[in-house]
């Protein structure tokens, strides 16, 4: 039978390319494997195309990862487009686009911007085809990392906030909304955000003000690799703060501690949904991790990597259950989808096409903040799914 | 010493030299005289090779098309496909016509690029003999070769050229814009250089009457063909040479 | 750009008053003065860096001198943007030739023509209507000893040898239709024969009105045309007056010459 | 080709030009079509090409991608080898006009088809205006302060967080019409094309040329070439505008990334492989790399080393340009002589 | 305190960026838009040889280098030879080339932050109280050592000479000997060698990425031209200038202004001084 194909605008030369291809890649050779999917009465394939978008890259103009999208849909008939585009500009810039060509698209990596949800929500009816099954960043933030550091202030007695961001839009905003809301919430925070453009290699200013303003917790916003950087210079350095990653690209990988040679120990990661690093939340998490971990020879890497691996699942059950290709039908199918996934229950707020978030795995997409110990991602939030408990540096303790 | 025959050089379709015929022995000023766009600059650049070099980048540059033909050969070797490094080292230096020094070294700096060829001792002493042809260098070696003034220019350019190490010193048009004091020295020196330095030298010019006196030997070209040939005395007396290179 | 008629005045049509420059530690001009009257042909001569091409920057506007006064007339050009000036009628020409490289001979003409000076005045011999500008360009040329029918108008500039360069240096001054012409080594790189063609014509142009200040170190031709020059050593004016007569002095003939031997021989 | 001895090659005009009055004296139809022909196939290709492609709507669109950066290459090739600026910066020109166009278009609501030829117009003189204090640099420092003004002007619109910060300006108005589209980049190219070889060869084109060789003799016929310079600079810059201004409207979209550097460096490309200084081989630089670079896109990563590859490939083996040996293979035809 | 230690540590680190590029430039003038590409080849080559044939760090940039030397060299010989003269098709090609290397190296594996060298020596000390690693030091030190070597070299030496009259005019080089080609190549080789000796000294400071080459060639690019062409000093006093306005703006008016702070003083040093710091150029071409 013909197959059905998914178009993949990804920029795969960047982890948050390149895990959405690897995930996607698992899942769809699983469901083929496993006799494809049944559309109507006959049982099709999926087929992946992926272009790449370089649209991570900096400097390379968001038109590319337009034409990118239009190559698939034009050229190589793609059906559906799950997983990119990444950046949020280019995922924001080609929403008209498929919304002028009628393709249902799951935006599954990379993307965070509240933007995107609300868009879809403004105009439901021009948007109903585009849904994203990735966390969000509003509910990043105040659903898991205040919370989470929250807990952490209470558990250890630290209250004095540093934060230190990347120049890009959605860094600014969550740095900037992290800071109002830990303020109210009664932490100190040490000054305005301290901003580094992308690709900055040298952090020690903002680190030495850190430390002269008795900092305890660095709030890091960062998805460039330089990161890694930042925290063997902390390391170096011995400067008296955890860090803790909202986003933090560097350190979400396996690799980083080899990049680090371990000073990143203690550094905490936000990997946005369960699966991600491993742990237990629903009986499919670890299926997924250890069908990764044998497939590609790492455990799931960046923030896209389990949900863009479901992204895969939920496009099939939707076809199944709308038993057509046909793009009203599917968006329709979508808009009920109710999946028991690998980072919990999958399902789409009916007006933004938003996957539902929850601390419980039960009642929707789980989120997860890790820490590195000897090592190890150990997941420590939220509670429900945690395998382990935060750690504090040696000199950190008096 | 140095003997070129039948030299022809086309510019495109253009014929700029035809069919010169040239020699220079041990010791000897050559005198080339003609008007403008006789093909003297020509003349001296297909001496000195760079002419090659012009061709090559006419062609890199998709450009008109050079073409070359004749031999030429130096102390019993045929250089006419030697590149202009090749021909230098050999001791084959042209100072080029218009004043084509580096205009962002100073003054000595510009000598001293000019000896890459010498050895340490032959520089030092080269440099003493150039400031004692031109002591107005002297006065100024930290400025920059590009500010100075016309004159000093073409007397740095001809200076540079000597540190070289010259065996055959290719002189172009080297009286242009020089005060009439310095040209006189300059033919002076020509004759010194050669007697003192076992330099052979060509010298192209149009302004024959200061340069006439010291050479062994000349042409007259015109149109790119060496049209009267002889010594000096001949050339002198030759009523046509002498009415279009002395006036009246 | 319309200019208000210059007050009829009746001093002098250029008038340098200590003029100074200095570049980094190098006097090139110092209190030079003078007075170029209409209709004159003014030689400037001295020795190599004397400050010859300086002084022709400084009147010009390519530099700004650092103290003085020019006046042009009766109005005072010092610090005045270089193509105010030439559009006042004060044009020169360059000792290091300065032409149009990429362009065919008679176009590099086409340039000069194009501005509002000669826009305003039709170019050289114009009758205040600029016809069209090619055969302007080619008339000027042939003027000037460049043969009409030859290829050589049309030829590419970067083509051209030194003598016709020189010609074409003078050509684009003239198609200005210029009131005052400085000619920074004009003659220098001409034949002799190139030479007898010159001479009357810068003797034509003076006979049109135009004035010249000519920058030579080819003596005899100079002399023959100009009736006053000034002499420059070290960036001082050292003498000034009939060409016989300035030869005559010693300082001028200690700097120029320096010995007799060379005197003799120029 | 073997080197004959005695012999040279020679080239000869194959079309008798001559000028007279301005206008090329013209011989015969055969002579008409000589000069026509290749005007008359590039005129008409262009204009055929979308109807031949209308069964692979993504190449259409590939070709307004083309005609954009095409609209970039003439501005870059004008202003850099008839006026001696070469700017780096064609980002910036992009960048303003894309801005401009779809704030008039989101902000007042104004129909594209006024947005465009306003950003056109308005984009020039703010370009102009930025550039201004730097018309006196020469060269290499030029094309670096260019080079800046589009980095610069990135980072203050996301340090600012205007415009929509890195966000862009969302909900710019599409083509309505599949037509428009495509009709309309094509047609700006031809035309300006058109109206540049005009102005070059005019006589302002020729002073301009003469800024570029020798800004100093150009002062000494009493231009002010700072004047000059503007007008060029307007002129390229609002070419650029253009080319945003289509580029955002085809987006839908325009954003911080319209200042990328690819705008700057890929129209440059294309001068160098379809032949500096003749206008019409940046277009046919254009032509070629655009597609093949769409073609490699399949390669993924690889896609771009393969792209410098070729790149390269073109600059080595026809330093020229393309455009400039076709123009001599063409006019002129070689053969043997004897000398 | 901090701001002089790290601004003087700044400064040097983008006056190694851009030595390579400034000795290229300032006696080719050839523009070698592949500076950045050379800067990440070594240090992946570096960190290749010591993973793979795991040789000690001394061997394995000493093979780095040499094999950077001999890309340089070749990029000369094969390809940048047939453009000479043309610069804006110097750039292309250059820039191609480097496009190619560095692409070329994400698509063999280099990509994400995995890719690191060890600094040559571990460890911090505190400089009048502020905290400063080894390496940093060190990059200070052989930043200065290498700027006077290569100032050595350009000025006294016969072969600097030779490059630097060759870069000036060619023709006139060619008169008096100067295998102008040959001297190309030579500058070529030595301008990679110096990217990527600056690679070796400063990678180890951050990590392997290819975007640090397109980064360090702006870098070199603006310290080169800020400075004036072909001036040692210039450049020199263009990384102070550059980096210490970087350094000054993340800590007054934060880190988020640095490129805006720094594209600024980049562009009012130029229309200030029309031709860089320490250049002479307009000057030069307006002297008539
Ligand atoms: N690159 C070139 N392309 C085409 N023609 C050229 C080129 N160089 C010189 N010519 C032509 O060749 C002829 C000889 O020129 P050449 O420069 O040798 O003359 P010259 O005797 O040195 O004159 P001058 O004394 O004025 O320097 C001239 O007619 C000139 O126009
Ligand atoms: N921009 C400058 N910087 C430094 N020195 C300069 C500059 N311009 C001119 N000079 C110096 O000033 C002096 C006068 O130069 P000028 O060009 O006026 O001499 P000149 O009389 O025209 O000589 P020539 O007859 O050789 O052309 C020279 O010694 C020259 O080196
Ligand atoms: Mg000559
Ligand atoms: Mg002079």
């Amino acid at each position: 039978a013909d197959p059905i194909v998914l178009g993949c605008p990804l920029s795969t030369a960047f982890l948050y390319g390149w895990d959405a291809e690897r995930a996607i890649k698992l899942a769809v050779e699983e469901i083929n494997k496993a006799g494809g999917v049944q559309v109507g009465k006959e049982k099709r394939p999926f087929k992946v195309e992926v272009i790449d978008t370089r649209d991570l890259e900096p400097g390379v103009p968001v038109s590319e990862a337009l034409l990118g999208v239009k190559k698939l849909i034009l050229q190589k008939n793609a059906d559906f487009i799950l997983g990119g585009p990444i950046r949020s500009e280019a995922a924001l810039a080609a929403m008209p686009l498929l919304a002028k060509e009628k393709k249902v698209s799951i935006l599954s990596s990379g993307t965070l911007t509240p933007k995107y949800h609300k868009t879809v929500a403004k105009s439901p009816e021009k948007y109903k085809y585009l849904f994203r099954i990735s966390g969000e960043a509003v509910w990043m933030v105040t659903g898991e990392i205040i919370p989470c550091l929250m807990d952490l202030g209470k558990r250890f007695n630290l209250n004095r906030l540093f934060i230190m961001i990347q120049d890009v839009g959605h860094a600014r905003a969550g740095g900037g909304i992290i800071a109002k809301i830990m303020k109210k919430k009664g932490w100190t925070v040490l000054g305005d955000p301290v901003v580094y453009p992308t690709g900055a290699t040298d952090f020690s200013m903002g680190l030495l003000k850190a430390k002269r303003e008795k900092a305890q917790v660095i709030l890091i916003w960062m998805d460039m690799p330089e990161t890694s950087i930042l925290l063997k210079q902390w390391n170096d350095m011995k400067i008296p703060a955890l860090p803790f990653g909202s986003i933090i690209a560097a350190a979400e990988q396996p690799g980083f501690w080899k990049a680090t040679e371990g000073k990143g120990e203690y550094c905490l990661a936000n990997v946005v949904n369960a699966g991600n690093a491993p742990c237990e939340a629903t009986p499919w998490t670890m299926k997924f991790v250890k069908a990764y971990e044998k497939k590609w020879g790492v455990e799931p890497e960046g923030y896209g990597s389990s949900s863009s691996y479901m992204a895969v699942y939920a496009l099939k059950d939707a076809i199944e259950r709308a038993g057509s290709l046909d793009s009203d039908k599917v968006a329709d199918a979508l808009k009920k989808i109710d999946l028991m996934g690998v980072y919990g229950r999958v399902r789409f707020d009916p007006k933004s096409n938003q996957v539902i978030p929850s601390l419980d795995p039960k009642e929707g997409a789980v989120g997860t903040i890790f820490q590195w110990q000897g090592g190890k991602r150990v997941v420590v939030f939220p509670p429900k799914i945690a395998t382990g408990e935060i750690k504090l540096p040696p000199w950190m303790k008096k | 010493m140095f003997e070129a025959n039948g030299l022809m050089v086309f510019y495109e379709n253009m014929l700029a030299l035809n069919n010169v015929s040239l020699a220079c022995g041990n010791e000897q000023i050559i005198g080339v005289f003609g008007a403008n766009s006789a093909g003297k600059s020509t003349l001296m650049y297909t001496l000195a090779g760079i002419m090659l070099d012009i061709r090559k980048k006419e062609q890199m540059a998709g450009g008109e098309r050079i073409t070359l033909r004749g031999e030429i050969s130096f102390q019993g070797e045929r250089v006419e496909d030697a590149k202009p490094s090749v021909r230098a080292k050999a001791g084959i230096i042209l100072c080029p016509e218009r004043r084509r020094i580096f205009p962002e070294s100073s003054v000595l700096e510009n000598l001293e690029i000019g000896s890459y060829l010498a050895t340490r001792e032959q520089a030092e002493e080269t440099l003493e003999y150039v400031f004692e042809i031109f002591p107005a260098l002297k006065a100024i070696t930290r400025r920059l070769g590009g500010f100075l003034s016309g004159g000093e220019q073409q007397m740095l350019a001809i200076g540079r050229a000597l540190m070289a190490q010259p065996k055959l010193l290719l002189l172009d048009e080297p009286l242009l814009g020089l005060s009439p004091a310095i040209q006189y020295l300059l033919a002076k020196s020509i004759k010194e250089i050669k007697e003192q330095r076992k330099t052979s030298v060509i010298v192209a010019e149009q302004y024959a009457r200061p340069i006439m006196p010291i050479i062994d030997h000349g042409y007259i070209l015109e149109n790119g063909s060496a049209v009267v040939e002889g010594g000096r005395r001949e050339l002198m007396d030759n009523p046509d040479v002498k009415n279009a290179y002395f006036g009246t | 750009m319309n200019f208000k008629k210059p007050k009829p005045n009746n001093g002098p049509l250029l008038k340098v008053s200590d003029v100074s420059k200095t570049f980094g530690g190098v006097q090139a001009l110092s209190n030079v003065s003078f007075n170029l009257e209409k209709g004159q042909i003014m030689g400037v001569i001295g020795p190599n860096g004397s400050g010859k091409t300086t002084l022709v920057n400084a009147i010009t506007g390519f530099i700004r001198a650092d103290s003085g006064a020019i006046e042009y007339q009766g109005r005072n050009i010092l610090g005045m943007a270089p193509h105010k000036i030439a559009d006042l009628g004060l044009t020169r020409t360059f000792q290091v030739m300065r032409p149009y490289y990429s362009l065919p001979a008679y176009k590099n003409l086409i340039i000069p023509l194009f501005s509002p000076r000669a826009r305003r005045t039709g170019g050289w011999r114009g009758g205040g209507k600029l016809g069209d500008r090619d055969t302007v360009a080619v008339d000027i040329l042939e003027e000037i000893g460049f043969e009409r029918d030859s290829y050589v108008p049309y030829k590419s500039a970067s083509s051209l040898p030194t003598g016709y360069l020189k010609r074409l240096e003078l050509a684009r001054c003239l198609a200005l239709r210029p009131e005052v012409v400085i000619c920074d080594e004009v003659f220098s790189g001409l034949s002799m024969s190139e030479m007898a063609s010159m001479l009357p014509l810068m003797e034509r142009l003076q006979m049109e009105g135009i004035t010249l200040i000519m920058v030579e170190h080819r003596l005899r031709e100079l002399f023959r045309l100009a009736t006053r020059v000034i002499v420059l050593n070290f960036g001082r004016k050292i003498a000034e007056g009939v060409p016989d007569e300035v030869m005559e002095e010693p300082e001028v003939k200690e700097a120029y010459f320096g010995s007799e031997e060379v005197f003799s021989y120029v | 080709m073997a080197k004959r001895a005695n012999q040279r090659k020679e080239r000869i005009d194959r079309g008798i030009k001559v000028r007279a009055d301005g206008v090329y004296a013209i011989s015969s139809w055969q002579e008409i079509g000589f000069l026509v022909g290749p005007r008359l196939t590039l005129i008409l290709g262009l204009l055929l090409l979308p109807l031949v492609l209308t069964t692979a709507p993504y190449w259409q669109s590939v070709l307004g991608i083309v005609c954009i950066y095409s609209l970039l290459a003439v501005s870059f090739d004008f202003l850099a080898h008839y006026v001696g600026l070469v700017s780096l910066g064609g980002a910036f020109f992009v960048g303003v006009g894309a801005y401009i166009s779809s704030l008039l278009n989101v902000e007042l609501g104004l129909p594209l088809f006024v947005t465009i030829p306003l950003a056109t117009v308005f984009g020039g003189a703010f370009c102009t205006l930025c550039f201004w204090p730097c018309l006196p640099l020469r060269g290499v420092y030029f094309a670096i302060v260019s080079l800046m003004f589009p980095l610069l002007a990135a980072r203050v619109i996301e340090a600012l967080d205007i415009f929509g910060g890195t966000d862009g300006v969302l909900g710019v108005e599409g083509f309505s019409s599949s037509f428009a589209e495509h009709y309309l980049p094509i047609a700006s190219v031809l035309v300006l094309l058109f109206f540049l070889r005009r102005l070059v060869n005019e006589d302002l084109g020729l002073v301009l040329r003469g800024v570029k060789d020798n800004d100093q003799a150009v002062k000494a016929s009493g231009i002010n070439i700072n004047h000059l310079k503007a007008l060029a600079v307007f002129i390229s810059s609002s070419l650029g505008c253009l080319a945003g201004a289509l580029l955002c409207h085809v987006n839908m979209w325009a954003g911080l990334s319209q200042f990328a550097l690819d705008f700057s460096i890929l129209p440059i490309a294309a001068t160098v492989v379809g032949g500096s200084g003749t206008l019409v081989g940046p277009v046919l630089g254009c032509l070629i790399l655009v597609p093949v670079s769409e073609l490699l896109r399949d390669f993924g990563t690889l896609r771009i080393v393969a792209y410098a590859v070729i790149l390269t490939g073109f600059i080595v083996f026809k330093s020229e340009g393309l455009m400039t040996y076709a123009a001599r293979k063409y006019n002129q035809f070689e053969r043997w002589v004897d000398i | 305190m901090d701001i002089i230690i790290y601004g003087i540590i700044n400064s040097v680190t983008l006056a190694l960026m851009a030595l390579g590029f400034t000795l290229v430039y300032g006696v080719s003038r050839l523009p070698n838009f592949a500076h950045g590409a050379l800067y990440v080849l070594t240090g992946f080559l570096a960190w290749f040889f010591i993973n793979q044939f795991t040789v000690n760090y001394f061997l394995a940039g000493l093979g780095a280098l040499l094999i950077t030397g001999v890309v340089g060299a070749l990029m000369y010989h094969l390809i940048l030879v047939r453009v000479r003269g043309m610069a804006i098709s110097e750039i292309i090609a250059s820039y191609a080339i480097g496009l190619a290397i560095l692409e070329g190296l994400r698509y063999g594996g280099l990509k994400g932050g995995t890719y690191v060298l060890r600094p040559f020596v571990d460890g911090s000390t505190s400089i009048l109280g502020v905290p400063v690693d080894y390496q940093r030091i060190l990059v200070v030190v052989l930043g200065a050592l290498l700027v006077g070597m290569l100032w050595f070299f350009v000025n006294k030496t016969r072969l600097g000479l030779a490059l630097k009259g060759m870069a000036q005019d060619e023709r006139a080089a060619l008169t008096l000997g100067i295998d102008s080609d040959r001297m190309a190549v030579v500058s070529m080789a030595l301008g990679s060698v110096f990217a990527g000796l600056a690679a070796l000294v400063l990678m180890p400071l951050g990590n392997i990425a290819v975007e640090a080459g397109y980064h360090v060639l702006i870098m070199a690019v603006a310290v080169c031209i800020v400075g004036g062409l072909g001036s040692w000093t210039g450049a020199v006093f263009a990384a102070f200038i550059i980096g210490f306005a970087q350094i000054l703006t993340d800590v007054i008016l934060g880190a988020h202004f640095q490129v805006v702070v720094a594209l600024i003083a980049i562009i009012i040093t130029l229309i200030l001084r029309p031709s860089g710091l320490f250049g002479r150029q307009k000057e030069l071409e307006e002297r008539v």
